[in-house]
């Protein structure tokens, strides 16, 4: 199995939750997140003091997936998340040596 | 589509500019020579009320709003509020108050006689208040014609972009609120002179307020993923808070408009208290059975819906009729916003148009029904007291104010644009106003990491100016 | 454990249904001949205080018990005050005010002559106020009756429903406070031909809504968790501006009592304000010598405290006595929310009772220690200045309302539970009673994602109705 | 360093010891015979403008600097208006009212002869109030005594430690506020002798909290952190809606300082409104123009620094003025916050020197101006009315209380450190002085696990007591 | 080492950390997320338009512990979690190639 | 690639990102996280009586990078969070298989 984490624009949630379930998957968790990369952040003022804001807000998704499965989704994912302009995040992947579904105890593969 | 608008904008000028000249205009008002004392008494329930119509707009109203929208787009929310109440306030002390009050012009506007509050003083004007001071009955009004703009930006929040706001703001509250409020309590102002019944401004305030956002939220389009992204009130609790500050000025709006604390003025509250506990009952219990559960963003509605239907009707009802103008009222707006927006798919994002449009014709219908000279001896009887001629009368003036607002707000909103963009690009709205717009988030909690820009640490030498001493 | 209750029962029926044939009914009630005519200034001043109860109610102590919630409750501890303001507001104007003030019926309970407000005109009613309209006294006491059931919710807040709370109210308002108020407050009541007194009610509203407080607790049993998960305020800011609103709202409470703006009104003002400062302190100087922190929830809860134990003396006290009252109200509320619960293990969530319960009874006990008639003569003097007898006519007044608020909320709540079931599942508590009983989320801005549903989709294809123009 | 505060202390002492000697102080108080009798229209206005005063502070301000602040120090915040309320109420009622408005001391300070409210009863005051109950008066003015103080803290919050604040508050109270309102308002303080115009607290209540503040903040040092970690306001709706508490509260302060419901009541309202969106406005484009976008946060202060320029002045100005007055205002505190305080790197947390300070002084200074007796028959005329003796007037009153402010503070600030320590540490500031001074989270949803201490395990045995019966 | 990430009810964050504390596992790191597999998600009606909202608040729940406790602690979790319903989540478990206590510097095993 | 995942204080993050800024590194996620360890957690009083509060308040700091850079990272890192009192935090590092950026599509070292 593999985690697919990836950290996309706020906005591109609800786009890519539903190309993926179009896939097939359909478990996934989300958090808030900030984050820099390339994107160069923004300025706020309050009361005539300027901030550079550099931390922007961020969702992370993770889903755990089969490993065939991976290569598809990657391109999904990509493809529905990109807008082109800096700021469009990232996805890493790694390798999870197991899965447990608690409700019923079943474990790999089966669980996810 | 546009052929449609066209034609509408031809009938419905029209009618209200035909309908004014029908208006027999007997100047008898029948103003008795009254002495010009003035009680303190009346003085300090008027200007406390003032005080309390205030209060609606800000915070109230911002937090109504602000509460239901988007945590990207709260701030901007609360600014149309408070720019309402920062610009109209200027306005209405330069020529607003001259334009609505001011000795009548042919019916249809106020003279710039009044023009910088020039003959407003302290002495009662007794025209209008004979027991108060003149600028107490001006400051009170004033709170009205801030709050109407207000209420209509809860239809294009969370896409407007702010200066259009502000053009739009001025030239309605100049070339609609002005002429429409002399035309329902000016001395000679038209629909007084027909009889039209508006205690608190039913009329004035909620139709042409509802009316003009359902136009506004056409015009500017739907809010980008309107119908597939949910848009949900980021704070009910601000909700609540909200409306429960618009129910408390509410008493200052309604019961103020006797302009004097007597039997009138309790009478008035106690039907907008009753209307309004009414009607968030009817509108709560219509979702339940409709919806399966009772929701607090449905109670609060529902109160808003109450107060707004009362508000024509409050000085001319008994309390049990109070009570069933508001059952009414809390069914038709929750059917208004829960069915009939859903079904024409306009984007009414806060619902102005099915709150105060909606609410506030059935208020202003209402009064034709239900008004009964045993309250308000200056007033006029209802169908349900013999008197059917009021509900055409009570019809005029809701025609009419519909179609001024209709054709103004459309005319003003297309002016607007050529010259300023009135609505949010796509990736503006993405991002929210908040930041767009006004540059700051409502909430930096989260948002742990930041630091100065060079403006400051170009001072950084300097910074042994100012240390701690001890 | 149910026999110990059953006994109680009995004991306190008897008690609360013979005490009442003891007061010998001497029907002399001293009002002289006073001319009816309306005072501008004493109008302006009762109806501005019935906006400020109202405002009490709505938003204050919603929010001041919605802030003490935890997150997924807010919503639901809030509704419990909407509705109070709601169907009390409805229920009062239909007979509720004609049971508590109306003509009396065997010195225990007013007719029905005054069902759905028949009578209550904008005439004064010199029984009552003689120098307001009759209707405005009626709403400001309107006000009292919303505010005294939403008191209770503290206390069982997070695991009521909804369906049994909304009989819980209706019943109780009709069966315990519309009773209890005649008693204390209607021309012709036992306790108030007794001699009792009580300025603004604190044993009508404060020691019925506590003790009523403490039984339902018991009643519903612990919440889900109590004892092991902690349950802790979720918003301390909201706490505060509760408090605030409170504090804010009862000087039209308590002034207001004195049904006119006069010396006695601005006696009671200062009395209200001192005992309230004094209250905070010294619950917060007891914690911090306790605990070793001064807390923000100590002054708020403090400042109620000191709020609830001045209501009944503040028209009868002197500004020194005040500052008195409101330093043992604080300690001892303290001691009876952080010490007396935790021994006794009850769960009153918001501590209803330990605030309103514990500091009405000890504000009604120092009105018989404190109270003169230098302040107001149409009082009596109390235990320290020289009339030991009016203690023990307020120890009838505190006996006789806790008992009947024990045996009538026990009873009741049996009736009620027979029929809709009282307390929300576990699994309800556990996913918060926001979402089970009202279908909403209080916050939604981390719900990041979510759809509309097919009642909408299925419109999908006439959504090109409303588009931008432009 | 310390050489230059001494000098200026030295200097500073000097001036505000002599000039009270300099004013030729005829005892010839024009307070003509009136009739001792209460208006309940008066009385009505002023108990009602108390408890709008009493709003301010509580939530009005505490929100206002609570949303202001950090997560972390939000409780902190709001305690030191919470206890500004708590203790110089108490402090008034005690002595604070004495010293204040007393029988004249040398027209430096009143004598004790009212300690204790002592000859403070429910008939009116003629010196102060003839139409009033005197203890209608003396809490209209506690409230005034409580927030000047709760002004201050904007400009150390976020590090002044509790303890120490507390200290701070009733020595400032009582040798700095209560002399200095002595001198403005009181029968024989010099400067009313003098003729110094202040119609409701200019010099009084903000130049004296400004400056206080901007002392303050400079003996405290800077936070730890400013200048590299940004310092947000963590939830800007707080503060909105704090600001509209202000405002709102602010025309009991204003109008109610005509202490009656009159025409200059009315007229002090209208001044009031339109100077708050006038600077409202000006403070917003100011920004506009210097940083590219309009801000809330900008249209909040700016409102509260019109309020604050206004107060000397309502009174005495037309309305015209008034708007002239506010556009001032507003940009000059805009350039008094974004860039006077930028460049001079003191650290004024929340800008009380720069909203209070500067807005006061330029107030106080208009009111020198603009006023006329075309207003106030028992003002004076300013600068632009052919009066130009009164600049000079007013210029001795902004300078004396600056004077005693500076000089003032920096002693007491100095005597309280030697014995409780003022600053938090930086690991105290670290962690945020909620949870260091008060033991407390504002916001709790976070924290999702918790467990109770062993005091309460201790009971876990008795645990059985109360169960649901059901 | 390995890491369990569990993803629980927000109501079964106490019981879980009470019982692998007891095991003697103290480090712990908790966040706050929704998510969706099986579980449906419910509906929310505003102003009478209906919402489904199908992401659902739950909590994320990380511990570094060294290979050996993994079963036990898998077992322990999977006990105290389960309620039989829908929505009980998931545990996950990868290798962590290396901790470090930045307080001390310790690293591997002796950090966690 | 290497995730390096640090568990701060929450006043360290700015120190720590200004400190891998210098070396080089730019992307980053943050996350607020509440977490206990050795820490013992405090006490807070509500009404009367105690809580111990004891998960405490800190922040998640993810970076993806390259293999060759983790030494050096970590020490970085360990330096500048490190206060030395108990509370300090944790590091972990794991391989992350790929990186892509969804903006352009680069895959593994490019993308980070
Ligand atoms: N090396 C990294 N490690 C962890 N998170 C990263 C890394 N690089 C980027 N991110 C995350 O991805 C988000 C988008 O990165 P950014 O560089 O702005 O996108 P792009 O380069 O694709 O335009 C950042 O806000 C951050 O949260
Ligand atoms: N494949 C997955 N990848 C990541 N997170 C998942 C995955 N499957 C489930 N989850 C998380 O676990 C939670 C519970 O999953 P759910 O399927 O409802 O539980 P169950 O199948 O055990 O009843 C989800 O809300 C989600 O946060
Ligand atoms: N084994 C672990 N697994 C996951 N997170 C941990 C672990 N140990 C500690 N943490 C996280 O690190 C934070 C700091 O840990 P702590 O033990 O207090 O630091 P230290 O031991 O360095 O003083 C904790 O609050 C928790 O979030």
């Amino acid at each position: 199995m593999t985690k697919i984490e990836c950290i996309l624009r706020p906005g591109k949630l609800e786009d890519v939750k539903e190309a993926v379930n179009k896939y097939g998957i359909h478990g996934m968790t989300v958090t808030q997140v900030i984050g820099c990369g390339l994107q160069k952040g923004r300025t706020e003022v309050y009361r005539g003091a300027e901030y550079s804001i550099n931390l922007l807000p961020k969702i992370k998704l993770e889903m755990v997936i089969p490993d065939e499965d991976v290569a598809e989704v990657l391109k999904i994912i990509t493809n529905v998340a990109r807008t082109g302009e800096i700021g469009d995040g990232k996805i890493f992947t790694y390798k999870i040596d197991n899965a447990i579904r608690i409700r019923t105890g079943e474990k790999g593969d089966e669980a996810i | 589509m546009t052929k449609v608008y066209s034609r509408l904008v031809m009938i419905l000028t029209t009618i209200f500019t035909v309908i004014p000249a029908l208006a027999w205009a007997d100047d008898e008002t029948a103003e008795a020579v009254v002495e010009n004392t003035i009680s303190a008494g009346d003085t300090s329930f008027v200007l406390i009320a003032a005080a309390l119509v205030m209060l609606m707009t800000l915070p109230g109203l911002a937090l109504f709003y602000g509460g239901l929208s988007r945590k990207k787009n709260v701030l901007s929310t609360i600014m149309y509020s408070f720019f309402a109440m920062i610009v109209i306030s200027i306005q209405w002390a330069l020529y607003g108050y001259s334009l609505s009050f001011g000795p009548d012009v042919h019916h249809i506007i106020g003279s710039l006689d009044w023009i910088g509050l020039k003959n407003v003083g302290l002495d009662p004007n007794p025209d209008y208040s004979a027991t108060i001071p003149h600028n107490a009955f001006m400051v009170f009004q004033m709170m009205f014609a801030v709050i109407t703009p207000a209420l209509i930006s809860g239809a294009f929040a969370e896409r407007m972009r702010f200066p259009a706001f502000l053009a739009f703001l001025v030239l309605w509250a100049t070339f609609i609120y002005d002429p429409v409020a002399h035309w329902v309590w000016g001395v000679n102002g038209w629909l007084r002179n027909l009889g039209a019944l508006d205690f608190a401004g039913g009329t004035v305030v909620h139709i042409i307020s509802g009316v003009s956002g359902l136009v506004a939220c056409i015009v500017l389009g739907k809010r980008k993923g309107h119908g597939s992204v949910p848009m949900l009130p980021h704070s009910l609790p601000f909700t609540v808070m909200g409306a429960a500050l618009l129910w408390f000025g509410w008493f200052g709006f309604n019961a103020g408009s006797a302009l004097g604390a007597n039997g009138l003025a309790a009478s008035a509250f106690v039907a907008t208290h009753l209307a309004t506990a009414a009607a968030a009952l009817s509108w709560v219990v219509t979702e339940w059975i409709h919806h399966g559960k009772p929701t607090t963003l449905g109670a609060a509605s529902g109160a808003v819906a109450g107060l707004v239907a009362i508000t024509p009707a409050c000085g001319f009802v008994e309390p049990m009729s109070a009570i069933i103008i508001g059952l009414i009222a809390g069914a038709a707006c929750y059917l208004a916003v829960g069915v009939l927006k859903a079904k024409l798919r306009y984007d009414d994002s806060l619902d102005a148009f099915g709150v105060h449009g909606v609410g506030g014709t059935w208020g202003a219908l209402a009064t034709g029904l239900f008004a009964t000279t045993a309250v308000n001896p200056a007033g006029s009887d209802g169908l349900f007291y013999g008197n059917p001629e009021q509900v055409v009368i009570q019809l005029i003036a809701i025609a009419s104010s519909w179609a001024v607002a209709i054709v103004g707000t459309y005319i003003i909103l297309k002016v607007v644009n050529v010259f300023i963009k009135l609505r949010a690009t796509d990736e503006e709205q993405e991002s929210g106003l908040d930041i767009t717009q006004h540059g700051e988030d409502a909430y930096t909690d989260f948002v742990l990491s930041a630091s100065m820009n060079s403006g400051f640490s170009g001072l950084k030498e300097s910074s042994t100016v100012v240390k701690p001493m001890m």
